[in-house]
Order: structure tokens, then C-alpha cells, then sequence
């Protein structure tokens, strides 16, 4: 039987690797983020890389290592504000942007993985984003048409996996992984757990392992919170005479 | 006395109805679930991926897997559940969200809303507004009434690159409520802040509105 | 709080139903189809129905019973060959019939529901079901160009629900369900299990209850096998002197 | 002697590769699962919604929500996992599955596959074969050389309606086996079944083929 699971994420990246590829990384800001594979993919040094992802990360954190390192050509994203070298990079010629409006970069993943080649959206009709592309009219609204977006390697961030390669992915950590899992030519893929196969509930797989190519344990999860926001505890009273902690 | 945010919020919270499934956005718009009226119960979307969203976690029980649209960490509710962008765009686009409320640069009146660039600066992107707009059955803008400048933001058309086109369906600023109706029909002025004038909309506004207080 | 609970099937469809209707209907041959809600919508006699689903039941169960009352006008389904009855209306022109490829069926209904009015698709190129379509090269492949597909109404079978409506199907059961729950304007889901709010797993649920309507727990569930079809127990030998149960 | 059924699944079989995604169509090709040849393991996709389709049950445990798409009660396995119908042929059309075994009525040297209908008589429709031919990465056709009457079935263009065009990459008859390569080579017969002859084949095809035994 294949094995798909690798001890480490540089073995489970090796080879797939290429100067000039394309790679639709998960995470939307720094949730979800394989954050162990992206650090593999630093220490390669591969570059001119075109990735796709929502945002880039952070400096530091994140994507933000690869910006910093000059391995990205060209980000295909929705939103990139949290970066301070992106835009001087961006400012400067050195990085090259595609900006999709968030909903349309999610499915035209959907649709690379799912084999459709274009589709149609209401979303950015008489706006920059449909320039230069067909607009139609259906029933009287009019749509534009997005392509379809396969990459040459897909890095998703799961929660827990089986050998086989299913993925359960955790709360809104999940994001665009489960789509970028099927529009990548090959599929690797960082969990923090794998449990024994049979152990994942058949019903609430997310990921089917057919689309995972190789998996690895992530060695550390910083898993970094971009905006930390809590809101007071109730004002004690009562309570705190009955003894409730605090 | 024009309304400070938090009556902008209050305002605009009176355009939800119980059963409202409903997409927030970042600044004045996140105030709105502070107003939610008694005997209304509304379910808060978070585009990256959730239905139900709680509030805030108390400190030390933020969660790093948890998070909403603004990338701020969040609680769940006993009636939550999680899914990708993908599903929650097809939500989205598809039509299933009943109100959206966001903020604005520009309205026009034909419905355009202007919110995501501007010429000359560093664009950090549209992120999921342009598919809120253009998916989200009613979408309200809350937005000051006028630039810092003093220059009117509710225009003939907007001079910003468009989030979306005919897409506003009301429009909540410091002064009173405009009902814009995607542009099908010509922009009415139907609420008036206290204190506020007619005249003094009428001068701080550039598109044309009719009068239905 | 709007009450997504109603107590019978009826009570569930009410209002709902008129003549000339599009009602799409969950389920794969007789697996997890809405048996309860075909019941109620056979009592009503409500006529001239476009049913989109992907079998039409068998002769006396599922959709063949609106088959047999002459409730429906037409069929859009991927294959309908276990059903004299359906044999019968078709040839002599009392029945229509619209083919669609399995998968393509699939994907209009996620597509109709996800706000998609047309995608392009390999399947069916070169053959009858493109034929009036439009069929357009993407690099160097042929697609040919389907539409999203709603209805007036969808009825749906799920395992286990709560009171907000979020769903959870079993096994292959799951099939057609949760599609056409995102593409009816109005929907109707009965439920094997009306669970506590807070129960089901929330990375779990497969339909949000944003796309349910109405919810009922069913009365009956016959869930009739169309093919029994099983293994012999291997040969007995020395475990059943060890007393393996047969 | 020409090839049996089995030995005509077990020849199918031999397409297989260790760690492949397969779908199995109907009739033989179901049999192909009982010749999967040693320290090979596959994973077996029904396309109503289910990847790792395990055995038919044992009497009495059958289980109505569990059926492949042939509408048979089947079991699972550990490793198994259940989608959407949508997601399921997502994963076809999107050519994922490495490889399909299915029947055929007429193949031609362009590879089309013609097996879902029969002008005059009632169509059953096509179900998932149209999704499977034109997404799945390699093709195997398996069907009877002749029909009953004898007349071929390979033949340099199908008559009957098409189920897909230049989709066909192997066919496996009783009598040999044919590679067809979508019609972007000629056709070329690599493999003889035991006694058949050269002579046979050649007067029971209509296709121009290669011989390269």
C-alpha cells in the first residue's frame, strides 16, 4: 500500500518543488495557515513563486516569511493589508498582485478541483474585476465569467487525519483548505493529529484521502491569533458572593 | 444633533426581522448586534466560514481556530456550525443571506456602492464585500454623511472604483436615512436625525433625492 | 424565534404547493428519499408537478406514487429504468422527460443554489446532451455549457436535525440532499431525529440550517431496499467448533 | 478458446496500480474487484457518494442507507468516507479517479464509447457513465466482441448514440485486447486471448487495427 504519511515537512515537499510554480496555500489571515510547510518551503529557497492564498500573512508570520525571503513572484489573493514589506515590495515593482474578490477565488478553486473550466457570477459585474472578461446576461441579470484555478501544489492545514489521508479540518480554520485539497496537481497536506484509520467519523470527513497525495505531522504549532479580542467579564455583584470564578 | 455611530448602529439594526440570517461588516456595522431589538433573534454569518456567531471570548479563552471575517477572535453558539469559504460564498451568491450591513466610501444614486480602493494608495484589496453586494438579498451602507474634507459622499456617481453596481438598498448616515432601492427608483430622504435640517442634507449632498419624511 | 419545527408532513408543505409547480426531490433510487413528504404531496393532488430528482422512485413507493396518481408532468432525472409504470406514461406521451448526466444534474442543482447561472463541463461533449448547447474551447479542451437549476421547492431527507434546522445525512443517503436544500425557494426537510440544539457536531453538520424552512420528524420510515444483495458467510471449518455464531 | 467473464475481469484487473482510485461500472466489471492482484491495493468509488466501498453484506445486515450505484446493499471499511453526490462527481469530472472498468455496446476506432441508448427502444438514461468517460484519467471498456447476431462492435465509427467522444483508452474483449488510446494513435490488438486466432478477429471487426502481440 502507498504511504502517504512523511516524518517530516521538508520530506513531504520533496520533490515537488520547482523555481516559477504555482501554489494555492489554505488559511484565511493566520488561521488555518500550514504554517510547518511554509517554513519548509523557505528553506528550500525555491522562488518565483505564484501563490495563491486569501491574504499573505504577516511580517514575520506566515507567507510574510516567504515575502521576506523573495521567493514570491506574484500573489493571487482577496485582501493583503496586513503587511507592511508586502506593499513595499508591492509599491516598488517587485511583487506582482491579482486581486480576486474573496467569494469568486473560493470558487474558482472549487471549480479547478471539480473540473469545470469557467463559470458564471453577479459578483464584480460593473467593477474593475470584469474587466476584460465576458459579461453575459442570463434571465435578464448579467453575470461575468471566472475561470477555473488548479495550481501545480496545494499545502493545506488540517486538524486531525487518518493514514488514508481523510482530513477533518477544526472550526473556521478550515477555510479554503478543503477546496485548494482538490486544485492542486499534488496535495500535501500538515495536521496536528493522525489517529488510527477507522477512527474519524465516515459522515463528517472533510477531505476524502483521494485527494491527498502526502501528509505529515506538523513538528510545532505556533497557530499565532492575528487580532486578539475579548470583551469584559459580567460586572460581579451577586456572584461573586455565590463564589463564581472570575 | 445628528446620531453619533452607535444610533447609526441602533438605526440599522431596526432593518433586522426575527429569523434574519445576517452578514455584518467591519467598524459601525459590528456595533449593530449591540441594538438587536427584543423579540428579534438573528443569526450573524462570518464569511470565512460560520453561522452563529457569539461574542467575544473572555480573556484567555480566545480560540486561534476561531475567528470572523475581521480576523478577530470569536465564540461560538450551541447552534453554530462551520464551513468552507467556498460554501460560504455559494451561501453568499446564492442568495440565502437576508441583510447585509457594511460601510461605505461612496453611494451614488443609481445604487453604486464605492468601498474598497482608492486611486493612488496602497489597495489592500475588495476582500468578500464586491460578493456581499452583489449575493446579499438587501444591503444597507452606514457611512458618515461626508468626507473629512466636507465633500458630500452621496453622489450623482461615484468617482472610486465600484464595489458593485446598483447594489445599495438603503443608506444610514450621522444625518437620516436614504432609501436608494438598487436605483430602480429615484433616491427619497425618509428619516431625518433630531436636530438636523433639510437644508443642511441638502447642502452637504450631491445626488439629486426627493423628500418622504 | 421563527418555529422551523412543524408536527406532520402536511403541516409541513402547507401553503407551499401549487399546481405547475418545479419540486426537486432528495435521494439516490430509493436511497434517502423524502418518503414522508412524497406521501403528504400525493394527499394534496396537487398536479402538472416538474419533478427534478434523479430516479422516479419504483412502481408503488417514492415518486412512483405521484407517478401512479398522474401528479406529474414531467421528469428531469439521469435515469429512470426501474419503474413500468414511468415506461407506460413516457411512450405514450403522457409523461415528459429531460436527461442529464448524473453528474451534471449534481452540479446544476450546487450551482443553482450557490448563485451560478451556467458553468462549463466536459461530460456530454460530442454526444446528444449537447446538442443546442453551447460548446466552447478552454485551452485546447471542449466544454459545453449547462445552467443552474432551482425550484419552486425542494424536499429533502436527512438523518438528524436540531430545531435551528442544521442536518446531518448517513452514508449514501446523503447523495442528492444537500444540494437541492440550497436550490429550492422554499425547503422542506424531514428528519429521521429531532436532536437538542448544541448536539450535533458543529464541524459536522452538512446543511446549515440557513437553507431550511420547515422541519418535521417523519411518522414512518419504511426505506425500502430496491437490491438486497449479499455474501455468503465463509466457510464454518474450526471456528465453529471454536462456536462462531452463523 | 476464448476468454470467460472472469477471465475477461481478471485481464482488467492486471490495469490496476497499487494506491488507485478505480470506479466500476456494472456487469463484468463489478467481477473485476474479485482478481485485484497481490500487494495491490485499491480504493473503490461509488459515484452516488462513497469512497472505499467494502463487500456485500451478510444476510440480515444489510443496511438501506447504504447502497453503491447500482443500488446494491454494500458495507464499509475503515478507511471509507460518504459526500454529496455534487462532490462526488466533482471528484470524476475533476480527474481524480485514476482509473474507470466499464461496459460497452459499440467502441470505435476514435475512441468513442457508445453504451447508454438504443433509438426505438426506452432509454433508461445514461446516470453517471457520461461524467465517468469524459472525467476519469484512464478508460477500460470491457464488452463482448459481436453482437448476438454477430455483427461487430468495434467498429470505425459507433452508429448508436455516443456516450462520449474520443474517451476510450483500452478495450478488453473475449478475444483480445485492443489499445485505443482515445483515437489519438491507430488501433492497435496487443493480446490474443488463448486459441483465437489472428484471422478471427480480423473477420469480426470493422475497425482498421495494428497488430502488435
Amino acid at each position: 500500500m502507498v504511504d502517504k504519511v512523511k516524518s517530516t515537512a521538508a520530506e513531504a515537499l520533496a520533490g515537488l518543488l520547482f523555481d516559477g510554480m504555482t501554489i494555492m496555500a489554505g488559511g484565511f489571515g493566520l488561521c488555518g495557515i500550514p504554517e510547518n510547510l511554509i517554513a519548509a518551503i523557505r528553506e528550500t529557497g525555491v522562488k518565483d513563486l505564484t501563490v495563491v492564498s486569501n491574504n499573505c500573512g504577516v511580517d514575520g508570520f506566515g507567507l510574510g516569511i516567504l515575502l521576506e525571503n523573495r521567493q514570491i513572484k506574484k500573489m493571487v489573493s482577496s485582501y493583503v493589508g496586513e503587511n507592511k514589506l508586502f506593499e513595499q515590495l508591492y509599491l516598488s515593482g517587485e511583487l506582482e498582485l491579482e486581486f480576486n474578490p474573496q467569494g469568486t477565488l473560493a470558487e474558482r478553486i472549487r471549480a479547478g478541483g471539480a473540473g469545470i473550466p469557467a463559470f458564471f457570477t453577479k459578483t464584480g459585474v460593473g467593477t474593475l474585476v470584469a474587466e476584460g472578461k465576458e459579461v453575459r446576461d442570463f434571465d435578464g441579470e448579467l453575470y461575468v465569467m471566472e475561470r477555473g484555478l488548479v495550481a501545480d501544489l496545494s499545502i493545506v492545514k488540517a486538524w486531525k487525519a487518518d493514514a488514508e489521508g481523510n482530513l477533518v479540518y477544526r472550526k473556521t480554520a478550515r477555510n479554503f483548505n478543503p477546496m485548494m485539497a482538490t486544485a492542486g496537481k499534488a496535495c500535501v497536506v500538515e495536521v496536528e493529529a493522525i489517529v488510527a484509520i477507522g477512527e474519524l467519523d465516515k459522515d463528517g470527513i472533510h477531505t476524502p484521502g483521494i485527494y491527498v497525495d502526502r501528509l505529515v505531522k506538523g513538528a510545532v504549532f505556533e497557530k499565532r491569533i492575528e487580532r486578539v479580542t475579548t470583551r469584559a467579564r459580567e460586572a460581579v455583584g451577586e456572584n461573586a458572593a455565590a463564589g463564581v470564578e472570575i | 444633533m445628528a446620531w453619533t455611530r452607535d444610533d447609526m448602529a441602533a438605526r440599522a439594526a431596526r432593518e433586522l426581522r426575527d429569523g434574519f440570517y445576517v452578514n455584518l461588516g467591519i467598524g459601525i456595522p459590528t456595533l449593530v448586534a449591540n441594538y438587536i431589538p427584543d423579540g428579534v433573534s438573528v443569526t450573524l454569518q462570518s464569511e470565512n466560514g460560520m453561522l452563529g456567531m457569539g461574542p467575544f471570548p473572555y480573556e484567555g479563552e480566545e480560540d486561534a481556530d476561531l475567528i470572523n471575517a475581521g480576523k478577530q477572535t470569536i465564540t461560538e453558539l450551541d447552534s453554530s456550525s462551520y464551513f468552507s469559504s467556498a460554501d460560504s460564498f455559494a451561501m453568499i451568491r446564492g442568495g440565502h443571506i437576508a441583510l447585509s450591513i457594511l460601510g461605505g466610501m461612496q453611494v451614488s444614486e443609481k445604487g453604486d456602492l464605492a468601498n474598497w480602493m482608492v486611486p493612488g494608495k496602497m489597495v489592500k484589496g475588495m476582500g468578500g464585500a464586491m460578493d456581499l453586494v452583489a449575493g446579499v438579498k438587501r444591503v444597507v451602507v452606514v457611512m458618515d454623511h461626508c468626507e473629512k474634507s466636507g465633500a458630500p459622499k452621496l453622489l450623482k456617481a461615484c468617482s472610486l472604483p465600484l464595489t458593485g453596481a446598483g447594489v445599495v438598498d438603503l443608506l444610514i448616515t450621522e444625518l437620516g436615512v436614504f432609501e436608494i432601492n438598487r436605483g430602480k427608483t429615484p433616491v427619497r430622504l425618509i428619516e431625518l436625525a433630531p436636530g438636523v435640517t433639510l437644508d443642511e442634507v441638502k447642502a452637504k449632498t450631491e445626488a439629486a433625492f426627493e423628500v418622504a419624511l
